[in-house]
């Protein structure tokens, strides 16, 4: 009992600092990657003092994204504009993090291992309605955007806020009516058995990722999930140009640190969720319980706490490059009209997932589920 | 045939309302109430005298799951005020075709025909349900004979109308289903038909309650004081035609109501209710005929005069013996026809000065001979001048009264006094004496139509006068029959008094004691 | 996996049900490219869907069963309710084809509404558990609340869908707390198994007590009885009025198809418990109802308070139970669709856009200047009013006999003397039409054929079922004894005449 | 849970109905209305959800699903009538609805 | 269920349920609305009835409160600055509300109170055992409601919608 306590606190702490180090990871490829496409230097400071050039180590802007930032951040005046509600005006920023932070606990990051007699899954929490868990606290969400744009004060804040709220809810029907044809596939709530429904091959070469069993709802999801977390190309409700900074216009500080910080937090748990239910989590292509069974016959054995590394090693790869993939899309893509956006996702989307969830239900009625 | 006679009228009715033409609307409808006169005639010819029961009895089922039928049937006692209701319907349209009534005739005429229809029907109906609905439908016509056509007051006075004869009604409804819920435990099946329900015996509890809704119903629309304050009124603003079928068919539907429906019923309570009744007639009779003497207003006096009339009617009835209901069954002939006629009369006058205030007239006598002659035959008939229809009634019921009570009869004899005294001072007042107002010195005397419309009253008048007898000796079986039962009734109600005073009389502490020792055992 | 032979598909008996929704849908597609001033083809279609439900639901009758697990009851008072409120949806969109096009409402919002509620009504007839009573109350209210306020320039309008819903939805909170404390105390939500476990000391059960107490005021919400009335005249003046009508009509029997099915029916064993409330409830309703109507000025809702009043005629019965009062109420709400549609389809006829005309000063004269309809007017009014031989009368007889069978003597008295003074305004009507001048003059319009249909078949309604009732009441008594479990029909029988 | 006796579920369903009950009543802002009526909803909610679990059968739960769905029909076509109204009448103010006599 | 978890939602729920109807501004009203649906769901879970305790966050929460909240910010709705209500209707709700819980209370805390247990199955509170039920039993209930759902669609666009020709008493308030 204790053992599985420990181990619990043990995972959900594991699993929030990987998003967060996620988060962080996302802010310097979006000061650096950035650069990078746009063919300029960008963050270019080594490290204090020179240091790091002395050394001859590459400009990478590390000092700069990962120390000075926030430090500049958290110093700053923390400013309430005149006339905010107060109370929430201070919520809002932990009303929007809370969720996505909580959202991390369910996902799998890597098979039963056993240690010691004791299984214990990796997975911070195993929730049997971990699906539906998911699209509460993603509906949660946008509680804290809708209020940090409410409570400034400000017509632009108040717009972004808007912008935000109408677009999430939208997005999320997508998003649900992809997870649905996605649960019909697999027949289970759990995001662990889904993981696991993912192992195999078809045609004795393909994996068996959601990415091949389930195409269209991948894409749908995937954009969708980009719009959740407020990306280019779907960042209208914090688009400079238009809104300054949408809802979050009026804060500064630490508080406005948090906003960035729920921001990169909601983009890796899309990379984690996509992982997660499309590529397969922690499973390694072709890799077994014993270990590779490739195309073409061969097998190589594996110890069983290599094959449980490999997958954990497999989910934090997916998930990275899913993370450089969605910045990629964040720097090429220009940004949508709002009623583009509205229109792609009621009237592509919703019809898509819905068209997605008929041919699911018929398939599995006519052939069974997948797991 | 009987529904003939009822029908006939309403398919008139609906016929009218197709035509436009008003010439064309009048003579149709005088046509459609002269066939149900020619009918009520036949049938009053092929009525075989001798005999109590039912005769050209009509029944259908019309809503079997609860026992209701559509049955019909005529005795004596509703055989005349049939042919009265044919006769001043008829005479009523003629008359107000002669320019009494100038708009609407169309509408005029369908509302009197569907009243026709509603009056017989209420007549013959041998079905309570049935009844009820006949009941009910010639509230409507009138209303709408009072509010359209009426003078005055008139809106008020329709509603007022509706609503007191509604109240009464409905509550007969409720008696209605109560009792036939009581012959439903004793018959074991369900039925509306009047025979069939004079068969239930009733607690005397249920009885009394079920009695007084009924005769709260038809004491409303005799009526009977304290609840007639709604006729002064609605015959005031009513025009003529109104005035003569409100009085002359309408205020008999109370009475025969009692004659039909509330004695047979519960000829017990009935019984025991003489006392009260009488008390109210007289007070009626005296009151009304008091307050007719103050009238100023000439159509207000002939109204009151008939709360008094009625009240000799009640009176009759409630002597409980044959002169007594014979006479009461005259009487509203008599006072159907003498009243109609009255109002017919003041109809005249009001058609020629659009006033009926009796300080307006005097020496009319000069001016308008034929119409003064006419007037007094009337009159005298209401007063009950021997030799005229009114003296047989009022004197059988004297003498019926007379044998039931002696001190009814006293006051009722005030009533007879009052009633001569203000009738012929009124006539004094409006006929006689010089003429004060230039005015009446040219109005016209009565024309054809007018002359022709009282005639067969008159004639009627004179008839029933000097030869009761073929009327009498249709009335009286059916009164002996409806006697018959009340007398049982009586004599039960007399024999359970008697136990009930032995027992009184008996010492009422020995139950208590042997009450006391049973309990110590 | 799912095992559909649980189920018990019968798909005759929810054919009528599956053609108006049917029909909604086409309704609202074929909509999407008709103006809103263009809309007279989409009412045409709604009546022609409603004339084939009518048709399919005639054959329903006779039969008996329980389909879909239990939640829909195959019977005749299923298909008694449906063919009444089949023939007030049919009469709605009669008088609704003008008056659409005149308001300039939208086509095919308005007849799919229609339509939507119409399928909760016959919904709600058709169930025989609680949720799908729910539910059907749900669909029927939503449409409604929303039909209320489509007069989208009239602020009366969306005044008295605001109203309408806030306190719909009010009076939807306590019917579900009934529903869920009856379903603790029961466990179980389908009718008949209520029914089955109402015995002993189940009966004093607080929780089924209190359930009861709060799905009657509920239902007592919708069927707009006093107390919970204060809605009815608001929501009635400021809807419009073909939906007006239709929420007098439609609306009221199928609340009352639920409530019969629920408290009659199925809880009857547990009459003792809402007996004397009902009786009280029922003699509020209609003598608050009556008070009030007597004061009003404006036609729709002096309509208002005489529906209110009616409802109370139909509690009497409904607090005096058995199977009479059953048929009373079924045929009394047969005739009750026919007079008052008649009577809100002439109201319709004489009102102008803009709501002129909805006074009664308003109907000063009618009778010289549109004979006709005056005549048909005065026939309705007299047949709500109670007299013979019009189905008001016989209705009202019906009831008031069935009350009295059970030894209601004193409430059928308070219904009389009700009735007695309910006179007074529905005659004021027929004072103004007939016995004075005035009003106002109404400007030349194009004959609206529709409007006059539907005013005719409702004056043949009112008359031919007055006249002969016999087979409509019989119908009504059997559509009322096949709700009934057998055993119970038996005891029903062996009491009845 | 069976530590927790229904009744107090029940009591506690209750008392949020009973809360509900009362700001109906009592505000007079149509919005807040609404959202007190969305508490009652809720409390019958719970009360189907307790009552389920006590008898240990599904359909109490079934039934929250179905309230749900309702409540959410509900609210969309209440905010539409509240939106016609304010555009209508410029207040969500109960007590500004006059124009029918309440 | 512990007991201090039960305690710790009933007096969230309570206290948050109050404020819905005393909180002045709207928006403060819907917050505390969205806190007792949270609480209430948490307590549906830890009555088993899982599934359904994450549909109370998703549908009320996360859908229907947030409509609420889309209305509040169309219609510009500021806290109420006069007094909410009269104090007599106040008080009369007070009343009313007070003698309601009364009763409840007084029926529901009564010992005999008796439910009789069915019988718990392994899968209760599942989607499984939900979507059993929902397919089979509340089969017609469940097309009903779709039915429902689309008929409110319907409504909330015929309402919403501008009126040929109506204008919006304010400009350009939406983005």
């Amino acid at each position: 009992m204790t053992v599985e306590i420990i181990a619990s606190i043990v995972k959900s702490v594991l699993m929030i600092v990987i998003g967060l180090n996620l988060s962080v990871f996302l802010l310097y490829f979006e000061r650096k990657g950035s650069a990078l496409i746009q063919d300029r230097v960008g963050a270019n400071r080594a490290g204090i003092t020179g240091l790091g050039k002395k050394l001859g180590l590459p400009n990478l802007g590390i000092i700069n994204t990962l120390v000075f930032d926030p430090i500049k951040m958290f110093t700053k005046e923390d400013f309430v504009p005149d006339g905010a509600d107060k109370f929430l005006h201070t919520l809002a920023p932990f009303l929007a993090l809370f969720p996505v932070m909580i959202t991390f606990v369910v996902i799998p990051f890597g098979d039963t291992i056993s240690i010691a007699g004791h299984q214990i899954d990796l997975q911070a929490a195993n929730l049997n309605a971990a699906v539906l868990y998911l699209l509460a606290t993603i509906g949660i969400g946008v509680y804290g955007i809708a209020l940090a744009g409410w409570s400034s004060n400000n017509r632009w804040s108040l717009l972004g806020g808007i912008r935000a709220t109408a677009q999430m809810i939208s997005y999320e029907l997508a998003m649900g009516l992809a997870l649905i044809a996605v649960i019909t596939t697999y027949g289970t709530l759990d995001l662990q058995e889904i993981v696991r429904g993912q192992g195999g091959v078809y045609f004795g070469w393909l994996p068996r990722w959601g990415l091949f069993t389930q195409p269209l709802a991948f894409i749908i999801f995937m954009t969708a999930g980009v719009a959740e977390s407020k990306r280019v190309p779907f960042d209208l409700p914090e688009s400079e140009s238009e809104l300054i900074l949408g809802y979050f216009t009026e804060y500064s500080g630490g508080k406005q640190a948090v906003f960035m910080l729920t921001d990169f937090a909601e983009q890796a748990l899309v990379a984690m969720l996509v992982t997660t239910f499309f590529l397969g989590g922690w499973q390694m292509p072709w890799l077994y319980r014993d270990g590779f069974h490739l195309p073409g016959g061969a097998f190589i054995a594996m110890p069983a706490l290599a094959i449980s590394i490999a997958g954990i090693l497999a989910f934090l790869i997916k998930v990275l490059a899913l993370c450089v993939f969605l910045g990629l899309v964040r720097w090429t893509l220009p940004r949508f009209r709002y009623d583009q956006l509205m229109r792609l996702g009621w009237k592509m989307l919703v019809p898509l997932g819905l068209i997605n969830l008929l041919i699911t239900a018929f398939l599995v009625v006519a052939v069974g589920s997948a797991s | 045939m009987l529904t003939a006679i009822i029908f006939l009228p309403l398919l008139g009715a609906l016929l009218i309302m197709m035509q436009s033409d008003e010439r064309t609307v009048w003579n149709a409808a005088f046509v459609f109430s002269l066939v149900p006169l020619g009918l009520s005639f036949y049938m009053l010819w092929q009525f075989r005298a001798g005999e109590a029961g039912y005769q050209f009895v009509e029944q259908y089922p019309w809503i079997p799951s609860l026992g209701i039928s559509y049955h019909l049937g005529v005795d004596g006692i509703s055989l005349f005020l049939v042919v009265l209701t044919t006769l001043l319907i008829t005479i009523s349209l003629f008359y107000s075709a002669g320019g009494d009534i100038e708009e609407r005739a169309r509408e005029f005429c369908f509302f009197v025909l569907v009243l026709e229809t509603g009056l017989l029907g209420a007549l013959l109906a041998v079905d309570l349900f049935l009844f009820y609905v006949f009941w009910e439908v010639m509230l409507i016509p009138m209303y709408f004979l009072i509010g359209i056509w009426g003078h005055g007051e008139r809106i008020y006075a329709a509603l007022k109308f509706v609503v007191f004869t509604m109240v009464g009604s409905l509550l007969m409804l409720v008696a209605i289903l109560c009792l036939v819920f009581s012959a439903r435990q004793h018959l074991e099946h369900i039925t509306f038909d009047l025979p069939m329900l004079y068969q239930v015996p009733l607690s005397t509890t249920e009885a009394r309650w079920l009695f007084a809704a009924f005769a709260l119903a038809f004491a409303i629309k005799v009526p009977m004081w304290p609840v007639h304050t709604w006729l002064p009124d609605a015959h005031t603003n009513a025009p003529t035609a109104g005035s003569v079928i409100l009085a002359g068919i309408m205020l008999k539907m109370g009475t025969y109501g009692f004659l039909r429906f509330a004695i047979p019923l519960f000829p017990e309570v009935a019984v025991e209710a003489i006392p009260l009744f009488m008390a109210l007639a007289v007070i009626g009779i005296i009151y009304g005929a008091l307050v007719a003497m103050m009238q100023p207003d000439l159509k207000r006096l002939v109204a009151y005069s008939s709360v008094s009339h009625l009240g000799f009617v009640m009176l009759g009835i409630f002597a409980f013996n044959i002169q007594g209901i014979d006479g009461a069954v005259y009487q509203m002939l008599n006072h159907g026809i003498s009243t109609g006629g009255l109002f017919l009369l003041v109809g005249m006058i009001y058609l020629r000065r659009h006033t009926r205030e009796i300080s307006e007239f005097g020496g009319l006598w000069k001016s308008v001979p034929i119409y003064a002659g006419i007037f007094m035959v009337v009159m005298l008939s209401s007063i009950g001048l021997p030799g005229l229809n009114g003296f047989v009634g009022e004197f059988l019921i004297m003498l019926g009264t007379f044998l039931r009570l002696k001190l009814a009869a006293v006051f009722a004899v005030t009533g007879v006094i009052l009633g001569a005294l203000y009738m012929l001072w009124t006539y004094e007042r409006v006929q006689f004496g010089p003429i004060t107002k230039a005015v009446n010195e040219t109005i016209a005397d009565l024309n054809g139509r007018e002359i022709a419309s009282m005639v067969p009253l008159i004639a009627l008048m004179l008839l029933m006068g000097f030869f009761p007898r073929p009327l009498i000796s249709r009335i009286e079986p059916s009164a002996a029959r409806l006697l018959e039962r009340v007398n049982v009734a009586e004599a039960r109600l007399d024999e359970r008094r008697h136990r009930a005073a032995l027992a009184a009389t008996a010492p009422r502490g020995l139950d208590s004691r042997i009450l006391k020792v049973a309990a110590a055992k | 996996m799912i095992n559909f032979s649980q189920i018990n598909l019968v798909w005759l008996p929810v054919l009528p049900l599956v053609v108006i929704a049917t029909a909604a849908m086409v309704v609202l597609l074929v909509g999407v490219r008709v103006d809103d001033e263009e809309s007279d083809g989409l009412g045409w279609l709604a009546l022609a869907s409603i004339v084939i439900a009518l048709v399919l639901a005639l054959g329903i009758f006779g039969q008996s069963g329980i389909a879909f697990a239990g939640a829909i009851a195959i019977d005749s008072f299923s298909a008694f309710f449906e063919l009444s409120i089949l023939i007030a949806a049919a009469l709605t969109v009669l008088m609704s084809l003008d008056y659409a096009d005149e308001h300039r409402l939208p086509g095919a919002e308005y007849y799919s509404l229609l339509l939507f509620s119409v399928l909760g009504m016959m919904l709600m007839a058709t169930a025989s558990d609680l949720i799908v009573i729910f539910i059907g109350l749900e669909t029927m209210s939503l449409a409604v609340y929303v039909l209320a306020g489509l007069l989208r320039r009239d602020p009366r309008s969306s005044e008295a869908a605001i109203k309408y819903f806030l306190l719909g939805a009010f009076s939807t909170g306590f019917l579900l707390y009934g529903i869920a404390l009856i379903y603790g105390a029961t466990g179980t939500i389908k009718l008949v198994a209520i029914h089955a476990a109402l015995t002993g000391p189940l009966l004093s059960n607080p929780l089924l007590l209190l359930g009861l107490g709060l799905m009657l005021i509920g239902f007592g919400f919708k069927v707009a009885a006093v107390p919970f009335h204060m809605w009815t005249p608001d929501v009635y003046e400021g809807a419009p009025t073909p939906i007006t009508a239709f929420m007098a009509v439609g609306v009221k029997i199928a609340a009352f198809a639920g409530f019969l099915r629920v408290f009659m029916v199925q809880l009857g064993p547990a009459s003792a418990a809402w007996t004397d409330v009902m009786w009280a409830i029922s003699a509020l309703t209609m003598t608050v109802g009556n008070m009030l109507a007597i004061v009003q000025s404006n036609i729709k809702r002096m309509l208002a308070y005489s529906a209110i009043a009616h409802a109370g005629y139909i509690l009497v019965a409904l607090t005096a139970g058995g199977p009479q009062a059953g048929g009373a109420i079924l045929y009394y709400l047969l005739g009750y669709a026919f007079t008052n549609l008649g009577a809100f389809a002439v109201v319709v006829a004489l009102e102008r856009r803009g709501a002129a005309g909805d006074q009664i000063a308003d109907y000063r004269g009618l009778a010289t200047r549109q004979p006709l309809m005056a005549a048909a007017m005065a026939i309705f009014l007299l047949s709500l009013l109670g007299i013979p031989p019009l189905v008001g009368f016989v209705g009202k007889f019906y009831l008031f006999n069935a009350a009295v069978h059970r030894g209601f003597v004193g409430l059928v008295v308070i219904g009389v003397l009700n009735s007695a003074a309910s006179a007074y305004y529905y005659l004021s009507v027929v004072v103004a039409m007939y016995m004075q001048e005035g009003g106002f003059l109404e400007e030349t319009r194009r004959s609206r054929p529709a409007l006059v249909a539907a005013i005719a078949i409702a004056l043949i309604g009112t008359v031919l079922i007055g006249i002969y009732p016999e087979p409509y009441f019989t119908a009504a008594g059997n559509a009322y004894q096949s709700a009934m479990s057998p055993e119970e029909v038996h005891a029903a029988t062996a009491m009845a005449p | 849970m069976s530590s927790i006796p229904l009744t107090w579920l029940l009591g506690l369903s209750a008392a949020i109905f009973a809360i509900g009950v009362a700001g109906m009543i009592m505000r007079r802002n149509i919005l807040v209305m609404f959202m007190s009526i969305e508490l009652m909803l809720n409390a019958v909610n719970l009360a189907f959800i307790a009552l389920a679990h006590r008898l240990g059968s599904m359909d109490g739960q079934v039934i929250v699903f179905f309230v749900m769905t309702v409540a959410a029909a509900e609210a969309a076509v209440g905010l539409g009538i509240i939106i016609s109204i304010f555009r209508n009448r410029e207040t969500v103010q109960a007590d500004d609805l006059t124009l029918l006599r309440w | 269920m512990a007991l201090w978890l039960f305690v710790f939602l009933a007096v969230i729920s309570l206290v948050s349920a109050l404020g819905v109807i005393v909180q002045r501004n709207p928006v403060h009203c819907l917050l505390a609305l969205v806190l007792t649906i949270l609480a209430l769901a948490v307590l549906f879970i830890a009555l088993d009835a899982t599934v359904v305790g994450f549909l109370q966050i998703i549908v009320y929460a996360g859908a229907i409160m947030v409509l609420f909240l889309f209305v509040i910010w169309l219609l510009n709705l500021q806290a109420e600055t006069g007094p909410t209500g009269s104090l007599a209707l106040k008080f009369f709700g007070t009343i009313a509300s007070a003698a309601l819980v009364a009763e409840l209370w007084s029926f529901l805390l009564r010992p005999h109170l008796k439910v009789k247990y069915v019988g718990e199955s392994a899968s209760y509170g599942t989607l499984g055992a939900l979507s059993q039920k929902l397919f089979t039993d509340y089969l017609i209930a469940f097309e009903a409601t779709s039915i429902l759902l689309l008929a409110a669609i319907v409504g909330a666009v015929a309402l919403a919608r501008r009126a040929p020709g109506q204008r919006d008493s304010r400009q350009g308030s939406l983005p």
